[in-house]
């Protein structure tokens, strides 16, 4: 059974991920030290933290970027050892980036094609010709890309090149490029950086849609601590590389730790 | 202006994939490959075989190779005269080696043997990026010039060093060979270019091609989406190579007939396709059509202004050529990096609007 | 010491002294990469250039001569004169600084913020419309370039040398082309100049600044398209040394424009931003091909020096591409 | 007429036109990127499916069933549907506001309400009164919905599956369906649409299948219209004219209506599909041309001249051409020439190259706009009708076409001017009554069939109806002078920077108005002209802007003057409105006409400064914006004297 199907098979609630003991340093600066924390199947998770908390880094060694030095990934109830990106995008993890990293060449619908990548499998001979299983394969992921232009509500852009299009829109296509893979767990970085309030809302309701509509496990940064505690289950915060704080959106807000750190009380 | 795109519209996604979703253009399309193979056959003549048609249907294939590496990969190569070189040699091996074989079949066999070849060479794009990537191309080049010109056993061990296409039939017609029909070449040429650039286009449209983009565009989010940056690349390498390989065959085997490898493959070669692409436009099927036709056409037009017009030597024809070229290759990276498949895209556009200006 | 072990040295000194010709057009690559993020492919056509144009000043060649004859049909040729070779070599630097004025003005000046890459292909470009508006002023004829440097075997050498070997061992002493140790010596001068220019003057300093952070540079003040002119001029003045010495040693002809493409692996190893490197790789290629064409190049046809050096920055590329100097890079995601 | 007298009900008609077209497009929508279609006889399979869901769910004869949203198949599916079970479809606007929307659903006892999506269905659970007699709904998409309560919420397809499990479990449930649609007959209940008028509470108009029938009929005899024609359906489906051209004559007629991705999209969405058959009203018209215009502006010199000298080229030949009439081979020769540069483009680009016949109605459009359209040979024609007459009264025919008349009666309509002025009419497609109504019908309809259409009007010399004004909207001024505020407005209206006008002047002294700019005009040329503007409010402030507009209203009593009966009504007095009229703030309907008695006791302290000598009123005004919050606006308007015109100067002049 592959990772994806394991992934799949996980039952609602039930751990999906887990990380533990996890230390990453690049050339004698540590970016994570000693960090656990676990991600249940259908919730939404955020990492928070002050700038610099080893937020980023932490989604980088969830999808395999980064190899931490020491510590356990644990996925879909198997470890990881070291893999690359692009394997981890055939278990189900699909992210979006805080700079946004759309491919600027193409169009909307280009960009969220590409996103079906995983889910195309014709080789080159069948490409080549084109007529027939290509053809089909191609017409079948676009049905379902269109159910995402559909769900973003991006149908005006569909054939516009992303470079043309407002930051804004730009975010929303890359969700799209996202869930085109259809993930089981979908890492967010910062997805409401940058926006202006309306612009939150409107991810804000569609990243709790996905949720919905999907059952996607969404695992987010974010700055806006008014969104993350609206939208999210459950918590980790991070302070310089070390986990401060674990819980529900409730208990971290009372946590002495976590709003000292945000004070820079801790730091003093 | 001549477009009416009103009414057209797509009821399936097949047809909204199509490569010529405006009727007009489907209409113009079919019109001038029959065109192509109807009428030009008949009218055909040596000069315009081998000063135009024949060079231009051979290294649009050429172009169509570097551009799917460069315009759609985004890996820039400056190997190709060597790849082509590797084409041409294998084309002719195979020739003395098996005389019987189908001229079609060696063809598209020295594509595949350049492919491989291509494919060893691409393998320090996984690493490299940019023009140190160039460099890495450069090596090839000069290594495959080098080894073509210093092994016997790649020439047959001829006195001249020279490689020499021998006479080969396709459907009873001789197509290669001093006695070789202009429009039997021609056609043969066509055929293949036609076949390759479909290819070419259906491979750019899907999934491989996205893939390709997706590195050129992007590499990092490439790889979370799952895309695989070696096998992706060397994809790449492995299909450029193919198109050049075959190119390098034809352009030995139909057009030249006779090669010294360092002066028809060298370096200026490379430069030559690479301008091709740039000047037609990067990741541009049209692109490369465009760009071929204008590097074949420009110094045939010049030679013709300036030593069959003004009656100047033509060692003063080939300076103003390099320098036209050249001027010409930092004016579209100046004003139109994406080359004269955008001006043609803008151009339509501007059609498609007129006679609104957006 | 056997004969054997002699050539070697032989070969290993002219390796060196190749090698420090590499360093120099080296060094002119550097220079421009380090303030503006070109990698130039014109620099060897703009030694070709250079060379050209010496000798054309010096022989008193009218510019543009063939194309004014087949325009006009008149016939003329030279102007009649000879120069002095110091007088020529000023005006031609002058040719070249006026050269890069209008490169920085014509064409970078549009280039701006665009990728490295697309750069590099318009010094493709430009290289070729040197090449042909070279041919077109100067003609397209091998020309002697002689500016009075002395050449030859060094006898003095081979007579020193010749003691060396073991009696009654066939060897008659080292060969060395004075023109080689003249070039070297320049060219030592050269490098040494160039560095202590970036390390010590203002311009020098300004230069590096630019290299470190373009932003930064403009926000004190440093004019970039001022620094672009001083960097061209530069290594128009490399490419001229590079023209004379190369010029003199084989004639004034097109495969002159090649030697920059041996500056393309020198980068690769020593780094394209570092001038010790740029030194040292040109060192490396240097002694390392003549020492492949001596020992290998025999067994396999010969001629390795065209590609050795390419296969050798291949097999960099491919297990050290940041090269011998440069750090490790680290992708931020 | 020539058509079979058994098909006297629609859902009879989709029978027999699912028979006889089967397999020719019936419908497209575009949705998820390509234009979706269904044949007839796959419409036919997919209305059956749902019917006899909606049967399930306890649909019977004589319900009424609210339908809410945009223009999208499954709610036109609904109409046949609801029909085919003698049930009637209540279209209901979908953006009026909710207490509008409740009293529309309580007045007309809706049992069952089909919407669109969330929205709609939010909207009305939200309603008290009216979410208690509706007994269930039926949505269209899904999204956002999952989590609801579903005991009486249902998705459309859930319904259709109802549907289909019936009939593959029950081998009558066809032939019953198709019994119950045999039994229905022409006189019966068809739809009830509701008027929004511009007074009091809207109106269910009562129409029967004989009504819309042959309204529809007549309308397809009298442009020829076919199975082969293509219709955009882009109009709020509880307004007559879009059932009558997406659902009547759809039906009647056979052709294919097409459904935009969205109404963002409408623009795009008719490009691509080209209608052959395209309704809209001026307000369309207006702003297509208001468009070509400002983007001409933009365009490069070349551009420009070619647009100019081919509009004048048009202008002079054009209309003549479509009326079939000869010109002369040099115009004829440059009409070929700019038809290949220029109009043909144009057609292009505003979707209208198949265009077959276009209509107007509703208002009266701007001379200029309607000569501009029928100049570049697009048949654009008018035609004046009402809910209470299944739209149509009088249309032009083809070659008999004046901008300033609305026709002739149409087929089997008669026409009457009464003593007041006010235009009568009697036709087969007059309703049945307003629901629930009876003193409304009573003054409506009279006894022998005779409607008041409110309008006053007369016919002229080429037998063709000219409208003037609302019958009661004309009025008088202290000197007794004729006053007929819509046809002034409307003479404003048709400079493309006057967006809206509003004019007063009934028992008063003289006339005065309110202006309104337009925004996208006024600004494009602001800034052609380098004024610099922060907010609508400085724009329409702007001395350079009241310049502008004094010329315009200049230009309107020199006109005034010109005529018989209105240059008594020449504009003494102006002012330029610092805020947009706007729906949401009541001051104009949802079907965006102004509501002059709101607006004339909202701006009563600008009034007042009118009909006095100030120069400027400062005045508060409260405001919705467009998240719901309120707020207040206040500024100090200019107030302008305009000259007068005596007839006799200007004619000498002249």
């Amino acid at each position: 059974m592959g990772a994806r199907a394991a992934a799949q098979s996980i039952d609602q609630g039930a751990e999906l991920l887990r990380v533990d003991d996890i230390s990453l340093s690049f050339g004698g600066v540590k970016a994570l030290t000693d960090v656990s924390f676990d991600v249940l199947r259908g919730e939404v998770r955020a990492i928070i933290g002050p700038n610099g908390a080893g937020k980023s880094s932490m989604l980088n060694v969830i999808n395999g970027f980064y190899h931490p030095q020491q510590g356990e990934v644990w996925f879909a109830g198997s470890q990881r050892r070291n893999p690359k990106p692009h394997n981890i995008a055939h278990q189900g993890i699909a992210r979006t980036f805080q700079n946004i990293a759309l491919f600027n060449g193409m169009s909307t619908l280009d960009n969220i094609m590409t996103g079906r990548f995983t889910h195309m499998k014709q080789n080159m001979l069948m490409q080549a010709f084109w007529r027939g299983p290509a053809e089909r394969e191609e017409v079948q992921n676009r049905e379902k890309v269109e159910e995402i232009i559909d769900f973003l509500e991006i149908q005006a852009i569909r054939k516009t090149p992303v470079g043309r299009l407002p930051y804004g829109l730009q975010k929303r296509v890359e969700l799209g490029r996202a869930l085109a893979a259809e993930p089981i767990l979908l890492l967010l970085d910062e997805p409401m950086a940058g926006m202006n309030v309306e612009e939150k809302e409107d991810m804000s309701r569609f990243i709790l849609d996905v949720k919905d509509e999907f059952g996607t496990t969404i695992t987010l940064i974010e700055h806006d601590m008014g969104v993350v505690m609206d939208i999210s289950d459950r918590v980790v915060v991070l302070d310089y590389g070390r986990k401060i704080g674990d819980g529900t959106p409730d208990e971290v807000r009372n946590d002495q730790a976590v709003i000292d750190a945000y004070l820079g009380v801790a730091h003093d | 202006m001549f477009y009416r795109q009103a009414g057209d519209f797509k009821t399936t996604y097949r047809g909204d994939i199509q490569t010529f979703p405006l009727r007009q253009d489907r209409i113009a399309y079919y019109l001038m490959l029959a065109f192509a193979f109807l009428v030009v056959p008949f009218v055909i003549n040596d000069y315009w075989a081998s000063a135009v048609l024949i060079p231009f249907l051979i290294l649009a294939i050429a172009s169509l190779g570097l551009n799917i590496l460069t315009g759609y990969c985004g890996l820039v190569s400056l190997g190709t005269g060597g790849f082509m070189a590797v084409g041409a040699y294998a084309c002719y091996k195979l020739m003395t080696a098996f005389p019987d074989l189908n001229m079609m079949i060696v063809v598209l066999l020295a594509g595949f043997i350049t492919a491989a070849v291509g494919l060893l060479f691409g393998i320090p794009s996984l690493r490299i990026k940019g023009f140190y990537l160039a460099v890495a191309t450069l090596a090839a080049q000069f290594f495959l010039v080098w080894l073509f010109n210093k092994v016997p056993w790649f020439y047959n061990y001829s006195a001249s060093g020279q490689i020499n296409a021998p006479e080969r039939t396709m459907l009873g017609f001789e197509v290669t060979g001093a006695n070789a029909e202009p429009a039997v070449s021609y056609l043969f040429c066509l055929t293949i270019l036609t076949v390759l650039a479909l290819i070419a286009r259906n491979l750019t449209r899907g999934r491989i091609g996205r893939s390709w983009m997706a590195i050129r565009d992007m590499d990092i989010a490439a790889e979370i989406i799952g895309v695989n940056p070696l096998k992706t690349k060397l994809s790449a390498f492995a299909v450029s190579s193919f198109y050049i390989g075959v190119a390098g065959a034809l352009f030995f085997s139909v057009y030249l007939g006779a090669v010294e490898v360092g002066e028809v493959f060298g370096i200026n070669q490379s430069f030559l396709i690479l301008f091709m692409i740039i000047i037609g436009g990067l990741g541009s099927i049209f692109g490369s059509f465009a760009g071929a036709a204008f590097m074949v056409l420009m110094p045939v037009l010049l030679k013709n202004i300036m030593v069959g017009g003004l009656g100047w030597p033509t060692d003063i024809a080939a300076h103003i050529e390099f320098m036209v070229v050249g001027g010409l290759i930092v004016i579209f990276l100046i004003v139109e990096p994406h080359g004269l498949a955008q001006l043609w895209r803008v151009a339509k556009e501007k059609l498609l609007l007129w006679p609104f200006p957006h | 010491m056997s004969p054997q072990f002699l050539y070697t040295i032989e070969v290993m000194l002219n390796g060196l002294m190749a090698g420090v010709m590499y360093s120099l057009v080296a060094l002119g690559f550097v220079l421009i990469f380090k303030a503006s993020g070109i990698f130039n492919y014109a620099q060897g056509v703009m030694a070709l250039f250079a060379a050209m144009t010496l000798v054309g000043i010096q022989n008193g060649q009218v510019p543009f001569a063939h194309l004014v004859n087949a325009v006009f049909g008149t016939n003329i040729h030279g102007f009649g004169w000879n120069l002095p070779a110091l007088f020529a070599i000023i005006l031609t630097l002058g040719v070249m600084i006026l050269f890069a004025i209008l490169v920085e003005r014509l064409i970078l000046k549009h280039l701006v913020n665009q990728e490295p890459i697309i750069l590099f292909m318009a010094t493709i470009g430009l290289a070729f419309f040197m090449e042909g508006f070279g041919d077109l002023m100067w003609g397209s004829d091998i020309k002697v370039l002689d500016v009075g440097i002395p050449s030859g075997g060094s006898l003095w050498l081979e007579d020193k040398t010749i003691g060396w070997a073991a009696e009654g061992s066939n060897y008659y002493g080292m060969y060395i082309d004075k023109l080689d140790i003249v070039a070297t010596l320049v060219a030592l001068l050269l490098v040494i100049t160039l560095t202590l220019f970036s390390q010590y003057t203002k311009t020098g300093r300004a230069l590096r600044a630019v290299a470190d952070d373009h932003q930064a540079a403009l926000s004190v003040g440093i004019s970039l398209r001022r620094i672009w002119v001083i960097v061209w001029a530069i290594s128009g003045f490399v490419a001229l040394v590079a023209g004379i010495m190369w010029g003199a040693k084989s004639g004034v002809q097109f495969s002159l424009s090649l030697i920059a493409l041996k500056a393309l692996p020198v980068l690769i190893l020593g780094g394209f931003t570092s001038i010790p490197g740029a030194i040292i790789g040109g060192l490396i290629i240097g002694v390392g091909e003549k020492l492949f064409e001596f020992t290998i190049g025999p067994l396999i046809g010969g001629a390795t020096e065209n590609w050795f050096a390419y296969v050798l920055a291949l097999l960099f590329l491919v297990f050290r591409p940041q090269g011998l100097f440069g750090e490790k890079i680290i992708e931020r995601v | 007429m020539n058509q079979d007298s058994s098909l006297d009900t629609f859902p009879k008609h989709l029978l027999h036109t699912a028979r006889v077209h089967a397999n020719r497009p019936a419908m497209r929508h575009k949705e998820y990127g390509v234009w979706q279609s269904w044949t007839w006889s796959q419409l036919l399979d997919e209305i059956r499916a749902y019917s006899l869901g909606l049967k399930e769910l306890g649909v019977s004869p004589g319900d009424k069933v609210a339908m809410v949203g945009s223009n999208k198949p499954r709610l036109y599916w609904t109409f046949a549907a609801v029909q085919a079970l003698g049930a009637v479809p209540v279209p209901v606007y979908a953006e009026s506001v909710a207490e509008e929307m409740e009293y529309v659903l309580t007045h007309a006892d809706a049992k069952y309400a089909v919407c669109q999506d969330q929205e709609q269905v939010d909207k009305l659970l939200s309603m008290s009164e009216a979410s208690q007699l509706i007994q269930h709904i039926i949505y269209d998409e899904e999204r956002g919905l999952r989590d609801y309560d579903h005991s009486r919420l249902h998705h459309f397809e859930q319904v259709q599956q109802l549907g289909r499990d019936k009939l593959s479990n029950d081998t009558n449930a066809e032939q019953a369906w198709l019994d119950a649609i045999a039994q229905g007959r022409g006189d019966e209940l068809c739809v009830m649409l509701y008027t929004s008028g511009t007074t009091g509470k809207p109106k269910g108009v009562m129409l029967s299948h004989n009504n819309v029938m042959s309204a529809s009929r007549n309308a397809n005899l009298f442009d020829n219209l076919t199975e082969k024609e293509e219709v955009l359906a882009y109009l709020p489906l509880a307004w007559v004219g879009d059932h009558i051209f997406s659902y009547g004559q759809f039906l009647t007629a056979g052709y294919c209506v097409c459904c935009p991705e969205s109404q963002d999209t409408v623009e795009v969405d008719r490009r691509e599909i080209a209608p052959t058959y395209f309704f809209a009203p001026p307000r369309v018209f207006e702003n297509l041309l208001t468009n070509i215009t400002v983007r001409m502006q933009d365009a490069g010199r070349f551009k420009r001249w070619l647009y100019s000298y081919f509009m004048s080229v048009a202008s002079r030949c054009g209309e003549d051409r479509l009326n079939g009439k000869s010109v002369g081979l040099k115009d004829s020769l440059l009409y070929t020439i700019g038809n290949a540069m220029v109009y043909g483009p144009l057609r292009n680009r505003m979707g209208m190259t198949r265009l077959k016949v276009g209509y107007t109605a509703g208002e009266a459009i701007g001379p200029e706009i309607f000569s501009f359209y029928r100049s570049l040979g697009i048949n654009l024609k008018q035609l004046y009708g009402q809910t209470e007459a299944s739209v149509y009264i009088t249309a032009q025919p083809d070659g008999e076409i004046f901008a300033d008349t609305v026709g002739k009666p149409s087929p089997e309509v008669e026409l009457e001017i009464d003593e007041n002025g006010e235009v009568l009419y009697r036709s087969p497609g007059v309703f049945m009554g307003y629901y629930k109504n009876e003193e409304a019908t009573r003054e409506t309809k009279d006894a022998a069939g005779w409607v008041k259409t409110g309008d006053a009007g007369f016919i002229d010399s080429n037998g063709h109806l000219k409208i003037i004004d609302r019958a009661k909207d004309v009025g008088k001024l202290n000197d007794g002078n004729m006053f007929p505020p819509k046809y002034i407005e409307n003479k404003l209206k048709f400079f493309p920077n006057i967006k809206e006008a509003v004019a007063f002047g009934n028992e008063r002294d003289y006339t005065a108005v309110f202006l309104n700019i337009d925004l996208v005009a006024v600004s494009n040329w602001a800034e052609r002209n380098n004024i610099a503007y922060a907010s609508y409010q400085e724009l329409a402030a702007h001395p350079e802007v009241y310049r502008m507009m004094e010329e315009h209203v200049d230009q309107i009593n020199r006109d005034l003057s010109n005529e018989d009966r209105m240059a008594g009504a020449q504009i003494r007095r102006f002012l330029v409105l610092h805020k947009e009229l706007d729906a949401d703030d009541g001051e104009l309907t949802r079907t965006l006409k102004v509501r002059r008695s709101f607006i004339a006791e909202r701006y009563d302290a600008l009034i007042e400064a009118l009909y006095s000598d100030k120069t400027e009123q400062f005045i508060t005004t409260e405001v919705v914006f467009e998240d719901g919050r309120r707020g207040e606006l206040s500024a100090t308007v200019q107030i302008r004297d305009m000259k007068i015109y005596g007839q006799e100067v200007l004619r000498e002049s002249a």
